[in-house]
């Protein structure tokens, strides 16, 4: 892009344009309640009496450590093998690519439990990967934390995948053009030209895939199980507990969401101003 | 950087009840980049003409809003920045120097926002569109996206776009680079034109002597962020105060103590051997190029002391001297081509 | 109560022919059961249907303190139903009780001889986790017998037990009698030691905000009566 | 944008830079594999004999309806609310906005039927403000078709802005500059120019939130019941029919799974090669 | 549009049994918008002129790879399209018409990004970027990313990043628009040193005359997408065939049936009378603009047939005649300073 007569020179972004009209400050506010109020009351319903206690606890504990583990991996997971499929979806013309973009959402759609029940029909010990593996190497996946972080992958990688794409296309393939007449591999234009422009698109798809795999439990309960230590993430045992004392499921919800806000919070806004 | 910033003398000048013709008046100030004052008369056209990074696009942008400025604006008596007026309730036609057309938009689209934008229907605008694209030369290229035109054929977009909604200060960032010189020259025209029933101010940044001599009414030229000169274009072209202005209009400008002296390519003789004269207008020289200029042949030569100078012989002359470029010249001026006057320092780092 | 506005949504469902619906939350190892149920008092009760909605027990108990629009509920154990007391139109009644039994794949692909080979062995298997009413009672018989061995996991309800030893993920589980029969062939049983100490009993009764307090009633009657019974019987149940 | 020397204007989108190298194609492949081979092994496991039975049966076609009706709901909320919210987040400075972003992102995190928690202690009819509601109007939210929508915009609403929150970061302010020079209100740059330039961050958001809402059955419950007609989704009914017969519950999942498929294979390329 | 269709015989031509020596050999056929052949010896500066639209960067594009297109490339003796070279893979140095600067790097990582790309290591890469930046003028905005750039810095680093690579082809389209007359000059010299050096061959596009004459072996003029006309410098400006280049070299140029009819604007006589003569040579004309031009006074006229005529008069004239735009005069051009040559009927629609 050529230097512009300073669209974005300005101190404070966007003030000089003038103020947000109400057609979009009204329902962009409702939206905001909708979010923010269930959180609130959510928040207040809380027993905070024993908050301290169950934080301290060896199973919340194990399961905050588990849950720590396999989210980060997962993020891991989705930045290493989704953003190159991202890419290959936004930029590179293969055949089946349409049927290979409608499969990469249908783990979305499914339920939870369901894709669990598919994991287990792959990668469980008769599954038609699993069984294979088994056989070869004797090692079964299920019941382990790496099937957690499958699991978790299976789920969240979607979301990373969908947003990165739109933020692939949304950035166009200007630069890359230009990139290559200076030489690039599309190797090197991807790490020093693609990616970057696409940034903002990629942290929100690293933030989706790490909230997604921070609430999962459907599928890993189905697929991985539930076992303090290896499998049992916070919402596994929010889940369970809730059947026992809701009371304490409530207190585990709030260390669960405190945690995240945090994160999310610092990580984001460090992210979002460097970009 | 603070937003519109203004002091208690400026809002007295800026005030509400204090209108003062509908002209402009602007004290700009955009730290490390600008810090200038223009005054035009309403209807003038004001050639803003400087070096690269002298501040004419920030100023163009501070005039806009684009840019975040402290100082005041006043165009047509009305204060534009106490309080600050947002972007959109400026009437300006910006043409960016990058073009800047929607690239999600058709080129009629991208003239007829501006009409849309300001509240008429979609045919009215859509026509009226068609009639700038039309003028413009770009008529039959309406359904085009902006990455489906040629260089000068967005500029041209991009100026129809600018001129649609009738602004009352229209802001031409180079207007007629890229454009190929039969189209520049109709432009001109027809820009020319358009300015003389246009009871705005325009504001026209250019690095083309022949822009600023026939369009302007008053030449201000930057430098290093700072007014370095103003004046009509006759005033500016034949007593440049800046390397900058002198290259423009084709003068030769040697500094010599506290004055300039400048004098015109064909008051320069060349020759093989040094000639008598005062060393003060003698000069070994290298050539550097050598071109048909008109019925002339321009010669560009670099002196020992780094300094360019240009020359116009006969072609018959050019060709007996062996004038190729590495040769070396001995250049002599006449005292009496000679124009004296002060100089002012060059204000750019 | 002012609930009948919202149990007009509610039955506005039923858009079959019937003039009154009943709304039964029921536990979901009641599914097979409480569906015979169900189309024997719609048979006996002109124009009346029956909606029947399942999930684990304390989210059925949960949504009927927050008001649902249903008429009974019928929980996997007295704890949870105890949970929405506030909202029982009559004291509960334990319909039937049911057993933990030990369950293998089809064919024992593990060739386990009984309890004692996942008591102390390296068995995979799995149980309910403590805090679903399966998982207490599993709880308390590992601990009355001394099982040494861990579970690979601890599964959120009885039908995720199932589901992991149906499809060979696991080599055994302990499942509810009821549940074994259900899986008919598909699994294999072995008596777990004690577990005739450890029954679960499930109770049931009509809500405060049923529309029709008659028909509620009726239908608890139904459950209780001897032809109810019978239906439970057959699905591996136990007499209260 | 000016008129580039061309980029882009080759007949197969890429083709001319070269092949997509290898470190990117294997990853990618690798994702996709992960994505594609558990739904394929989903789809031989499926009972395929009684599909049809299935998809004529009495509940599944009311839980398809009600599931049909509340996504398409849950992405016109998204579309109306959450384009605004987002809108508001990358372009508008106001105090709180980092906080904001944050909080929008949390039911992201939360384990759905906390979610359903949080929305009863909100809108249930003991809830703050639910029992306003039921005072003021005699409305209860809960178990009602509304319930259904609102605990599905909950749950997708946070996707739905974050995508299109990274698109318009990833477009960039220059436009609505222009725009504004041009006399256009904020509102009018929006619709013309800031939201044609992010769509496909839009349509990416949109998928997304479309299918999350299909797959969401735990806050659903929670919050709104499981009643067949009026609040019982296909995840509900499959969810539901896992406790019962797990083979009747996978053949459930197919039906969900191709219809969505369908529509977003046909949907998707369309929004695509227009956008 | 097939892309790099090759027909037997052109593979034959360009096949790689077939050495022809360092230079470029291009026929590009772009389907509606570009059908032209260029041939170019190695070490060769060639001016590609013509009105906007007329395909310039699409020839620039298609060599580059770039643009689809069908036909053959080749460079240095070696085919670029039989088998199609990757973009990477040929060896250009591109300035793009609007710059193109990857907006997230700074100017300093624009410029070495080609040098990365081709496996230098990073330390010499930024010296060598740092080198060029300065070569240019723009050393000290080394760190500044293109929005916090001038429109003429922008353009200097975009030619700091072509040349860096040292490009077997260059393709610089439009380089010098938007610099000041300074920094222009400059690099005209900077550029007319390094193309002379330079083994391989270069394609300028240019809007000035200057240009083509001054750096240029060759010039290619295109129209609606065809060649309208090859040759020397001196020999096109000379003999302009199409109505641009005549404008462009600053000559009238009439047609006249068959033949055109050039005379400089210096032959030009401005009188307020009908003069004698024949009416082939003699127009009224009214005055469009009037505009110092070196020593002279240059008169823009449009005649009653609506043709645009340039005029030069002394200073004294101009006054003497009240040339004022909008004046009603009378020019005419004696025979002798006619030059009468064929003319090509313009290729564009
Ligand atoms: N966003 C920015 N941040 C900091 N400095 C800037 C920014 N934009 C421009 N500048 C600097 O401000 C000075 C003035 O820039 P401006 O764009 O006004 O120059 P200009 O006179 O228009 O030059 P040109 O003829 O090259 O277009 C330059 O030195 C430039 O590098
Ligand atoms: N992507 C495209 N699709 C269709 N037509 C195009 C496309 N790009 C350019 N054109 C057309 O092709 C013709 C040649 O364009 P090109 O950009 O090569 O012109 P140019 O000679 O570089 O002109 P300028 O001096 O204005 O830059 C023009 O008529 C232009 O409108
Ligand atoms: O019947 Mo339960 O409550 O799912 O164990
Ligand atoms: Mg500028
Ligand atoms: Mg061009």
């Amino acid at each position: 892009m050529t230097p512009p007569p300073d669209a974005g020179a300005t101190t404070r972004s966007g003030s000089h344009l003038g103020r947000p009209p109400l057609v979009l400050v009204v329902p962009g506010a409702m939206a905001a309640a909708l979010l923010v109020v269930p959180l609130v009351t959510l928040v207040l319903d809380t027993p905070w009496g024993d908050f301290l206690d169950q934080l301290g606890s060896a199973p919340v504990l194990a399961a905050l450590r588990i849950t720590a583990l396999t989210s980060a991996v997962t993020v891991l997971a989705c930045l290493v093998l989704g953003t190159p499929l991202a890419w290959l979806l936004a930029r590179v013309d293969f055949a089946g690519r349409s049927v290979l973009r409608a499969a990469v959402a249908v783990p979305l759609v499914l339920p939870p439990v369901v894709a669990g029940v598919a994991l287990v029909t792959a990668l469980g010990r008769n599954g038609v990967v699993g069984s294979l593996l088994r056989e070869t190497t004797g090692l079964t996946v299920p019941f382990t934390t790496t099937a957690v972080v499958i699991a978790h992958t299976f789920v969240a990688m979607p979301f990373y995948v969908l947003s990165v794409e739109g933020a692939l296309r949304t950035a166009g393939e200007r630069y890359d053009v230009v990139a290559a007449t200076l030489g690039a591999t599309r190797w090197h234009a991807f790490r020093r030209v693609t990616l970057p422009l696409a940034m903002p698109g990629v942290v929100a798809g690293a933030v989706l895939a790490w909230a997604r795999s921070l609430g999962e439990f459907g599928a890993t309960i189905t697929f991985a199980g539930n076992f303090p230590g290896t499998t049992q993430t916070m919402p596994s045992l929010i889940y369970t507990q809730l059947q026992a004392d809701p009371a304490v499921a409530r207190t585990l919800s709030m260390i669960l969401l405190l945690v995240s806000v945090g994160v999310l919070a610092g990580l984001r806004n460090r992210w979002l101003t460097t970009s | 950087m603070a937003d519109h910033l203004v002091t208690g003398s400026e809002e007295a000048l800026s005030g509400p009840g204090r209108a003062t013709g509908p002209g402009l008046h602007a004290r700009v100030r955009v730290p490390g980049r600008l810090d200038a004052e223009v005054t035009a008369a309403g209807g003038s056209v004001v050639a803003v003409i400087g070096p690269n990074g002298a501040g004419k696009s920030t100023l163009l942008g501070a005039l806009a809003g684009t840019t975040a400025m402290a100082g005041e604006v006043e165009v047509g008596g009305r204060s534009w920045t106490a309080p600050p007026l947002a972007v959109r309730h400026r009437r300006v036609g910006l043409v960016f120097q990058d073009q800047s057309l929607f690239p999600h938009l058709s080129a009629l689209e991208n003239v007829a926002f501006g009409l849309r934008a300001r509240g008429r229907a979609r045919t009215p605008a859509r026509a009226r569109a068609q009639e700038w694209l039309d003028r413009l030369g770009v008529g039959e290229l309406a359904a085009r996206r902006p990455r489906q035109l040629s260089g000068g054929q967005a500029q041209r977009v991009a100026i129809a776009r600018a001129l649609a909604t009738e602004p009352e200060l229209l802001l031409l960032d180079e207007p007629f680079s890229g454009l190929d010189v039969g189209v520049a020259t109709a432009l001109r025209i027809e820009l020319a034109r358009h300015l003389a029933d246009f009871a705005g101010v325009a504001l026209l940044v250019t690095h083309h002597a022949l822009d600023a001599l026939t369009l302007a009414d008053e030449v201000l030229v930057l430098d290093g962020g700072r007014v370095a000169q103003t004046g009509t274009p006759r005033d500016v072209a034949a007593h440049p105060l800046t390397d900058h202005v002198a290259r423009l209009v084709g003068l030769n400008v040697v500094v010599d103590a506290d004055t300039n002296r400048s004098f015109p390519p064909s008051a320069v003789t060349v020759s093989l051997r040094a000639p008598e004269g005062s060393a003060r207008n003698r000069w070994r020289a290298s050539v550097l190029s050598v071109v048909p200029h008109g019925d002339a042949v321009r010669l560009l030569a670099r002196t020992d002391g780094a300094q360019e100078l240009i020359a116009d012989v006969t072609p018959e002359a050019a060709v007996e001297l062996g004038l190729d470029p590495g040769r070396e010249v001995w250049l002599t001026v006449k005292e009496t081509s000679v124009r004296t006057y002060p100089r002012t320092a060059s204000m750019r780092p | 109560d002012d609930a009948d506005g919202s149990s007009d949504t509610g039955g506005g469902a039923g858009d079959g022919a019937g003039d009154t619906t009943i709304t039964v939350l029921a536990a979901a190892s009641l599914t097979e059961t409480f569906t015979t149920l169900a189309e024997q008092f719609e048979a006996d009760h002109e124009g009346v249907e029956v909606e029947l909605a399942f999930d684990s027990s304390a989210t059925l108990a949960g949504q009927a303190v927050e008001g649902a629009p249903a008429d009974v509920l019928a929980t996997a154990d007295s704890r949870t139903m105890d949970t929405a007391a506030d909202v029982l139109a009559a004291d509960p009644q334990v319909f039937a009780t049911n057993t933990l039994v030990m369950a293998v794949p089809a064919g024992n692909p593990a060739d386990l001889s009984g309890f004692e080979d996942v008591a102390d062995g390296d068995a995979t298997y799995v149980v309910c986790v403590d805090t679903a009413p399966c998982g207490a009672i599993w709880a308390a018989i590992a601990a009355e017998e001394g099982v040494t061995s861990q579970p690979a996991s601890l599964e959120v309800d009885v039908k995720a037990v199932l589901a992991k030893v149906t499809g060979d993920e696991a080599d055994a589980g302990f499942v509810y009698e009821t549940d074994a029969v259900a899986a008919g062939d598909q699994v294999e049983t072995f008596e777990v030691p004690g577990a005739e100490d450890q029954v679960t009993d499930y109770p049931i009764a009509p809500l405060d905000q049923a529309g029709d307090p008659e028909l509620a009633q009726e239908f608890v009657d139904l459950v209780l009566s001897e032809a109810g019974q019978q239906v439970l019987a057959d699905a591996g149940f136990g007499q209260p």
